[in-house]
């Protein structure tokens, strides 16, 4: 099991602060396509990942238990 | 205190200034970022953040690893509020000491950029007629994911 | 509260942050200058400021309508305290508010150079062995006056 | 009469504060030769000086009444 949150724009996309998904062993870029597989209107956002609290690369790969976050463009400050 | 934080109530600046101030230290600049009225000819009501705050604090605590490595004996400490705050009100405050004014100005500046670079907080302007999260504003034409 | 001003008493720097914000301020920076307790691997144990009072007020004051004339949208407020400082108290506070934040960093820094330039004040360190005005250190080595 | 005001080193120097000179008329470059007539040390210090407040130029000329300082480098901030 793999955590997913989402925050801002794409929070209120999905409606939800959070999912899990069975996803253990696909990397983030395939995690990436079957989110927006499930909510279309993902596509076309920019967009980040982090993998337990650090940005993370399209190729790394989810192990059981890992926090994703959906990291949309920052505009803190 | 905590000096690399995600905070909900009112910032208090003078903590963070308290903070990094050490004998060895000539000068202090100290940044507080508010919300503002009027930006571009449109009238904001008021501002909503979020972050992800275990990662939030965390980069913010990098940011401050950054600085005291790159301008030395330096000290920092940031914290970004989040909820929803009202115009005048402290979004950001930067401190940070140096023996120094020009590193202490350079290193409080390096601060902004950076927490604008990769600090996972998202800014929602709520004006009379709408609203909008900042960071929409840089969604890619082209339809495509980064 | 004088915004331009040369105190004898402690400095509240946060007085000088209130009096420059406004609704349209987006950034706030605020410099102190303190009593540092070593220069060049000299201890100092205190210093000792002293003013041309009128003057060095109105010399403040005419770097606060620099920075407004030459930064639109700021506004700024300066102190200087004199008299016997120890370490780490404040010498000098100087507080900018802009809409944007380049600008509040930029016309601080400004207004400090600007300090050291025109504003008649003097320091002397004080050490454990001796004591100087720090003007002194400029003294001209031809015996000549400028 | 003119006022002229000291400070910091110079104010040590002189071991004064102010003093008062009857010299309306003359020129501030000619009152700084006349300090220096009096005060020999005072050759070699590098020195601004204004008059009513204000930085003043050496051919400026005093009027009855002036106030003039003394400016020795600034060292404030």
């Amino acid at each position: 099991m793999i955590t997913v949150h989402y925050f801002a724009g794409i929070r209120e996309m999905t409606g939800t602060h959070k999912e899990n998904f069975d996803w253990a062993g696909v990397t983030v870029g395939q995690l990436k396509e079957r989110l927006i597989q499930k909510y279309p209107q993902m596509q076309g956002n920019s967009l980040q990942f982090a993998v337990n609290e650090e940005y993370a690369l399209q190729t790394d790969i989810l192990s059981e238990g890992d926090a994703v976050a959906l990291i949309p463009p920052v505009s803190g400050g | 205190m905590k000096p690399f934080s995600i905070v909900t109530e009112p910032i208090n600046p003078q903590l963070y200034a308290d903070y990094v101030l050490r004998p060895e230290a000539g000068a202090v600049t100290l940044f507080t970022g508010h919300v503002r009225e009027w930006t571009k000819g449109v009238q904001t009501v008021f501002l909503a953040y979020e972050a992800y705050v275990p990662m939030a604090e965390k980069k913010l605590a990098q940011i401050g690893q950054e600085i005291e490595e790159q301008w030395e004996g330096t000290r920092a400490a940031i914290a970004h509020r989040i909820g929803e705050l009202q115009i005048s009100d402290i979004a950001v405050v930067i401190a940070v000491s140096s023996p120094h004014r020009k590193t202490a100005y350079e290193a409080n500046e390096y601060a902004i950029e950076r927490i604008k670079e990769i600090v996972p907080i998202w800014k929602k302007e709520i004006w009379n007629d709408g609203e909008q999260w900042i960071g929409d504003q840089k969604k890619k034409p082209e339809g495509e994911l980064r």
